[in-house]
């Protein structure tokens, strides 16, 4: 008795345009043959983006994609596949990668067309809580293959191979840091998932979990196995219910199907995952904080040496990675980790995410290979910059991060390339930013978030970040003074250097390359106590030009009541009563406010 | 396990030092002072303060020396312009958030940021910016809490945690808003605060400070309608010198009453001598509890921190304690009753003050069980160094005094009651006069070296009249919950328990004066120099035992009666009860 | 001896065996998109239209079933219509209304509403 | 609503769990989670059974409580608010619509009204940055908000 099956065809122009409806009549007609007439429904899709392959179809559920398809192929993929259930091997694309199924299942291909889903491939597509539908796509099998073909030292050298880095921002060599921690002899090791995702305005690895959470824990699983580690943590933002309850149910739904708990599948190897709540804490994202987070005090850092991998919870030699990098694992270990190292740059390897968010058309998570440029990520999957603004500055690795002038559009997506040009890949925050955000405001934004998140433990964080803010705070009010600039520098360059842990390290970031890349911004408003970009509300006023034809859309968005006149006639601004909202000025369809 | 040998640059040239020491380990040894400030050589590696940052080459950033291991061929920069500007921001940040009030601040010259400030040649302020605001904590009868001082370098938290296992403190709130605090912020008072003042001795600056009675005690004393009496602890004449300038080590006992009578005191009296009678009553107390009326291992009970914390932590064991008064309390208590009669005197018209090494003591003097016919049995208690400043204050050359004796009829002590300042010396003391008493046989070998010296819990046996005697000597509170839990496990392991609530005993009480330019606060070669003094003066002594002080048998003979009279009970024991808040010590609590 | 290997072939075979029984080949299938996101930006109240309808208007021929995050996030909350013979339909910014819409004159008469969909 | 003792038992059970298993101590925060969770927020009382149940010093207690800004040590009020200071509800204006709520309710970040109403909160990224700003009034979102449109959200409570 034959399964059911679904074939999808590409409906998209070249597969049209290369006879793919050829192939629809095909299918139907050795379906009929075979009384399978019903059994398996044909479906349409939208462009799958695999063009040069045309014609594409896809057998789902399990989404084996065929391509070069001709009508002499399809009694071979019948009777082979639809009544056998073996695929066509010398038909599959990429010989059912796990990757990149994604926009071959959902289409859109404008914008998922030039990215690259290897985390979140299935994020999207299967229903997270259900973990028939992570096995459907071959789930838990990189974790077989793991525990029936290879030791754990073959692991750690595909991990190597495949040229992984830590994806929570700081890029160290991830089968590195593995085989580090494996070196250690003690009775007990620990192994740590890092989904404590503070950035504001990042939330990569909130989808991930919540969209495929079995991904992450079966790349921790593998991962146990590789550095012999026998508890393993997840510490996660008490901020997110929903990821959390679908880990809970992951986690029991694994266990429950043997792959978490005593002899896995059948092993001898036994490993387990407790959940562990963060509690609002930024800093807990630094390791040893982490660490100290869940061994139940306040999240403050120690100095390294002793690293995590020699000596972390409990004292025990501990392995920590972060969501997106268990993620990637499985894919690894089932695609290859020479294909894996064959995407991005010589010393990136692989994806990398990001959260697209700010002055851009397309905000989203979006997966991209490494390599890829600034603008062909802004532009090309973005979208550009909405009501025809002009870009001006891009964000990347939040408030450790920096700003890029548009003279940096042409970066590539790396680890080095992206510290060469004065910012840091991070954990995935993208934010465009255009002519009206100011550059000192947003320094001052990530700043005062840092200095909100500053531990308190060593001086220079505490008490430098202090003083940079009020600098800054000054400057956004007009009241800057001569030198300012220099003093942001000096304190800048100090915390970089003399704070204990990586936030304090990076907390200057956003503001040194701000001075770095808009020098003349900070100029403005310290000498002129101008704000071009109108952001910074006490350098900014509003007037009524007599462009005004007393439409009244001011007057009525307004929302201090600054505004009179009388439908029709020019209307005047109450400086007194003016909070600088802009509204106003974003309201008027004649261009008639003037900005100062 | 035996360390390697490296080699190492510091500054261009090459040393050989030790595999396993830090980056500023192996620099002290070598001559390279790295300036330092949240690091303690006793407690835990904070590495927070970031001025003992250096250069090591390939390092993307500096590294904290105290925390930093030295590798093999490791290049290490400890004087660049670089570092020394890094330092220097890093301290004046530290004193933007400072009070700049160092000439009305009590630790004026004495203070371990203001000597850090100069040696950075701090000229000019460039960051100034809004300052910490709080309210003084003046709650506690000892401690006085002043967050505006505090720079956060966490010694106090840890001294607390990590030595003591107190933890009344903790760093509370984050980011420019931590506090060091007690649970809750409450008063210091309600805390389970010990009143030990090590978080004073280990503070450097004056974050924390003794609560200071020199001003009342200058007015009491000018008042000519009372008698003004005093007594000084063994430990404040181990110690007083170094307030002074001197080397540690050197006693001062003869000075310290010549300056005190100086001050405007009428008597003078020696603690030592309420020493000698504690131990009257407390081996008296114990040869009745090992004769099998009451519970042992019975525990010393003149330790007025160790009192509180055995109410609120160790309530379990109050009917261990041994119900004797410390000695300032007996002391006090004969100056009211023995003294006042001797003298023909109202109580009430005595000025009875205390010249202690201990803050704690300032607590114990205001617990209403310890009056005496109403009257508190010490109405005033200054530490060594109030007692120092007061010297000075008043023109009083310690160095240059002649010295005089204590007054009699409580004045004159035994070597034994001169060891009660250091660990170990109530026991050893305790020992010297049970023996006699059991046996009626003098002890001649009366050095109890196993009971000497800085090791953290000393246990001993001495054999008397054929029975084994097994004692344990604990020094700090966090030494004392070790030997307590040993009690707890096994309740026959120990007859008889010394324990002292400061490190070292009282000569390391939070009274004594801070330490200089080039000791840190608890040394242990300072600390093992002052119980030196102590063991001097009773070497020196021809009364070397309690029981054979002439003043202490006639003091029984005219008014006590014998030890454990009914008016030895009325004046010189007290009892005790648990109280609130409960004190916890965690099993294996890291402070992070 | 079963390998590990051999275990996760089987269990896949089973699960796929459980999503087939759901009604997977139902002719039409909605995905409702269902992170943190998706569900601030309202998508529970669009999966309760779907759910109700499918409950009390005997839709029995709806496979209905909730996703992760695509990533699409101006675009949420986002809705999926995949149907037998046809391009998936991909709906974005869905509220109770445009759902009730969706059932009324997607899912019912087979007609996509083609101003709403994400291109 | 559960009746005190209820919550005093379901604390003391969470705790007692926790107790049997490895690293006791470790379980804290998530005790205070649990807490958090019965009680609304974490008062001394709370803090004391902790301490006492987990033997752990309450200045311990006191200093991860005050460490996470998770942790409410105040009674909250009727409704919380949280208004998102992501990046992109930032670029987009976050900071009028917080002057807003502050200046139309009279209260600061973590603060409650005088009425008991609404408890003011600031959080990093709902994840709704297409809605930017957003803020979010205990579990619903309020999109594209204008000063304007706060002031009348805020009202419609009141109305209620």
């Amino acid at each position: 008795m034959p399964r059911k099956y679904v074939i999808t065809l590409c409906d998209g122009p070249t597969c049209i345009h290369k006879r793919s409806k050829e192939l629809e009549t095909a299918i139907e007609t050795e379906l009929a043959r075979h009384e399978l007439s019903g059994r398996v429904s044909i479906n349409l899709s939208g462009c799958l983006g695999m063009c040069a392959k045309g014609p594409v179809m896809a057998v789902n559920p399990q989404y084996t994609v065929y391509g070069n398809v001709t009508a002499d192929d399809i009694p071979e993929i019948i009777s082979s596949h639809i009544l056998k259930n073996k695929p066509v091997a010398r038909l599959c694309i990429d010989e059912d990668h796990l990757y990149n199924r994604f926009f071959r299942v959902f289409g859109d291909v404008n914008f998922f067309g030039k990215q690259m889903r290897i985390v979140l491939r299935n994020c999207g597509i299967i229903d997270p809580e259900n973990i028939d539908d992570y096995l459907s796509v071959r789930g838990y099998e990189a974790l077989a293959k793991v525990l029936t073909e290879m030791k754990p030292a073959d692991v750690i050298t595909q991990v190597k191979i495949s040229g992984l880095r830590g994806r929570g921002g700081a890029g160290f060599p991830t089968g590195i840091k593995w085989e580090l921690t494996a070196r250690q002899k003690t009775d007990e090791k620990f192994l740590i998932c890092n989904a404590d995702e503070g950035d504001p305005g990042a939330f990569m690895d909130r989808s991930t979990i919540e969209g495929d959470p079995h991904t992450v824990l079966e790349g921790m699983i593998i991962g146990a196995y590789a550095v012999g580690a026998t508890k393993g943590f997840i510490y996660i933002r008490a901020e997110y219910p929903l990821a959390i309850r679908r880990l809970e149910k992951a986690i029991a739904d694994a266990r429950r199907e043997g792959f978490l708990g005593e002899n896995i599948l059948g092993s001898d190897f036994s490993f387990d995952i407790e959940i562990r709540l963060g509690a609002g804490a930024f800093v807990c994202g630094e390791e040893t904080a982490l660490i100290h987070s869940i061994e139940g005090h306040r999240g403050m850092p120690r100095p390294r040496p002793p690293y995590p991998s020699v000596q972390g919870l409990f004292d025990k030699p501990t392995l920590i990675n972060n969501v997106e990098t268990w993620a990637n694992i499985p894919v690894i270990i089932l695609d290859g980790a020479e294909w894996f190292s064959s995407i991005g740059t010589e010393k990136s390897k692989g994806t990398k995410v990001f959260a697209l968010a700010g002055k851009i058309k397309n905000t989203g998570l979006i997966e991209v290979p490494m390599g890829m440029t600034l603008r062909s990520i802004i532009y090309d999957i973005g979208g550009g910059i909405p009501n025809n603004k002009k870009f001006k500055a891009l964000q990347t690795g939040g408030p450790s991060g920096g700003c890029l002038s548009e003279d940096y559009l042409d970066t590539k997506i790396d680890y080095e390339s992206l510290a060469a040009a004065g910012s840091i890949m991070g954990s995935g925050g993208m934010i465009v930013m255009d002519e009206d955000s100011c550059m000192v405001n947003i320094a001052r934004f990530f700043l005062e978030f840092t200095q909100n998140e500053s531990c308190g433990k060593c001086t220079p964080c505490r008490e430098g970040t202090k003083r940079m803010l009020e600098i800054l705070t000054r400057i956004t009010e007009g009241k800057g003074q001569e030198g300012d600039i220099e003093r942001l520098e000096r304190l800048g360059n100090l915390i970089k250097k003399a704070s204990l842990c990586g936030l304090g390290q990076s907390a200057p970031n956003p503001v040194l390359s701000t001075i770095k890349n808009f020098r003349s911004e900070y100029e403005d408003h310290i000498k002129l106590k101008k704000c071009r970009a109108g952001a910074c509300t006490a350098l900014t006023g509003y007037e009524i030009t007599d462009k005004c034809v007393g439409c009244t859309a001011c007057k009525k968005a307004c929302p201090v009541g600054a505004i009179t006149g009388n439908p029709k006639s020019l209307h005047l601004i109450d400086q007194g009563k003016c909070v600088r909202c802009g509204l106003c000025f974003d309201t008027c369809k004649f261009s008639a406010i003037k900005r100062s | 396990m035996e360390s390697k040998t490296i080699t190492i640059t510091i500054d261009g040239k090459t040393y050989r030092t030790q595999e396993g020491l830090t980056i500023m380990q192996a620099a002290d040894q070598l001559g390279f002072h790295i300036p330092r400030l949240c690091y303690h050589p006793k407690l835990s590696i904070e590495g927070a303060c970031r001025v003992c940052i250096v250069e090591v080459e390939g390092a993307k950033s500096y590294v904290a020396s105290c925390a930093y291991p030295v590798m093999d061929g490791m290049k290490i920069r400890t004087n660049t312009q670089e570092i020394r500007r890094a330092r220097r921001d890093i301290v004046e940040l530290i004193l933007d958030n400072h009070p700049q009030d160092c000439h009305t601040c009590e630790r004026d010259s004495n203070c371990e940021l203001q000597r850090l400030a100069a040696s950075m040649g701090i000229r000019k302020r460039h960051f100034e910016g809004e300052r910490k605001k709080y309210d003084k904590d003046l709650t506690s009868t000892s401690v006085i809490r002043d967050p505006n001082k505090c720079i956060l370098c966490g010694r106090c938290v840890r001294i607390c945690s990590e030595v003591q296992k107190v933890t009344a403190l903790g760093h509370a709130h984050r980011g420019f808003q931590t506090v060091v605090m007690p649970a809750y912020n409450m008063p210091f008072r309600d805390s389970v605060c010990t009143t030990c003042g090590q978080c004073i001795n280990v503070c450097p600056t004056a974050a924390f400070v003794e609560k200071v009675y020199t001003q009342d005690l200058f007015a009491k004393l000018n008042d000519p309608h009372i008698v003004k009496v005093a007594q000084i602890a063994p430990s404040v004449r181990a110690a007083i010198g170094e307030a002074f300038g001197l080397e540690p080590g050197r006693a001062m006992e003869r000075e310290v009453a010549a300056g005190l009578r100086r001050l405007g005191f009428d008597y003078v009296f020696d603690t030592q001598f309420s020493a000698d009678l504690t131990i009257m009553e407390e081996a008296s107390e114990f040869l009745e509890r090992f004769q099998g009326k009451g519970k042992l291992p019975m525990i010393t009970s003149c330790s007025s921190a160790w009192m509180k914390c055995v109410e609120q932590f160790h309530p379990d064991l109050l009917e261990n304690v041994s119900t004797c008064k410390s000695p300032m309390s007996m002391m006090g208590a004969l100056v009211r009753t023995y003294f006042a009669d001797k003298i023909k005197r109202d109580p009430k018209e005595i000025l009875s003050v205390a010249v202690m090494c201990c803050t704690a003591k300032k607590y114990e003097a205001s617990r209403p069980e310890l009056m005496v016919n109403g009257l508190p049995a010490v109405d005033m208690v200054v530490t060594t160094r109030e007692i120092a400043w007061m010297f000075k204050s008043a023109g009083i050359d310690l160095l240059h005094i002649k010295g005089e004796d204590f007054d009699e009829p409580l004045g004159l002590s035994s070597g034994a009651g001169a060891i009660f300042g250091a660990t170990g010396g109530v026991m050893e003391a305790a020992i010297r006069t049970a023996y006699e008493l059991y046996t009626g046989e003098t002890l001649m070998d009366i050095e109890l070296e196993s009971l000497r010296g800085l090791a953290g819990i000393k246990e001993g046996k001495v054999t008397i009249d054929g029975k084994e005697i097994r004692v344990a000597v604990a020094h700090g509170l966090g030494n004392a919950a070790t030997v307590l839990d040993m009690v707890r496990k096994d309740p026959d392991r120990f007859h008889f328990v010394e324990i002292m609530g400061c490190p070292g005993g009282c000569i390391g009480g939070g009274g004594q004066p801070y330490a200089g330019i080039n000791s840190m606060p608890l040394d242990e070669e300072c600390l093992k120099k002052r119980a030196e003094a102590l063991y001097g003066i009773d070497r020196h002594k021809t009364i070397r035992r309690s029981h054979e002080n002439p003043d202490v048998q006639r003091l029984y003979k005219d008014f006590l009666g014998r030890p454990l009279s009914a008016k030895s009970h009325q004046l010189l024991h007290t009892h005790y009860k648990a109280k609130e808040p409960r004190g916890i010590i965690p099993q294996e609590l890291k402070v992070r | 001896m079963t390998t590990p290997l051999d275990t996760i072939k089987k269990k896949r075979a089973e699960a796929i065996n459980r999503i087939l029984s759901k009604g997977y080949l139902s002719t039409k299938r909605v995905y409702v998109g269902m992170a943190t996101c998706e569900i601030a930006a309202g998508s529970k109240d669009v999966m309760e239209v779907f759910e109700s309808a499918i409950k009390k208007e005997g839709l029995t021929d709806v496979y209905l079933s909730q996703k992760g995050c695509a990533g699409r996030c101006n675009l949420e909350p986002t809705v999926e219509v995949v149907e037998e013979g046809k391009i998936p339909i991909k709906y974005g910014k869905v509220t109770r209304e445009m759902a009730r819409q969706i059932i009324d004159q997607h899912l019912k008469k087979g007609e996509a509403i083609k101003e709403w969909t994400i291109k | 609503m559960i009746a005190a003792e209820d919550k005093k038992t379901a604390l003391k059970e969470f705790m007692e769990k926790a107790r049997a298993g490895a690293h006791p101590e470790s379980q804290l925060i998530a005790i205070l989670h649990r807490a958090q969770e019965l009680y609304g927020h974490l008062d001394q009382a709370v803090m004391d059974e902790i301490a006492l149940t987990m033997n752990i010093p309450t200045a311990h207690i006191w200093g991860v409580a005050t460490f996470y800004h998770y942790f409410n040590l105040k009674p909250k009020g009727k409704h919380s608010i949280s208004v998102c200071l992501g990046t992109a509800c930032y670029v987009k204006g976050a900071a009028q619509v917080l002057e807003t709520v502050k200046k139309e309710l009279k209260v600061g970040i973590g603060e409650t009204t005088q009425d008991g109403m609404f408890t003011l909160g600031e959080t990093r990224c709902l994840g709704t940055c297409g809605l930017a700003p957003v803020m979010m009034i205990d579990d619903k979102v309020y999109g594209t908000l204008t000063p304007k449109k706060t002031v009348e959200i805020l009202q419609s409570f009141y109305k209620k």
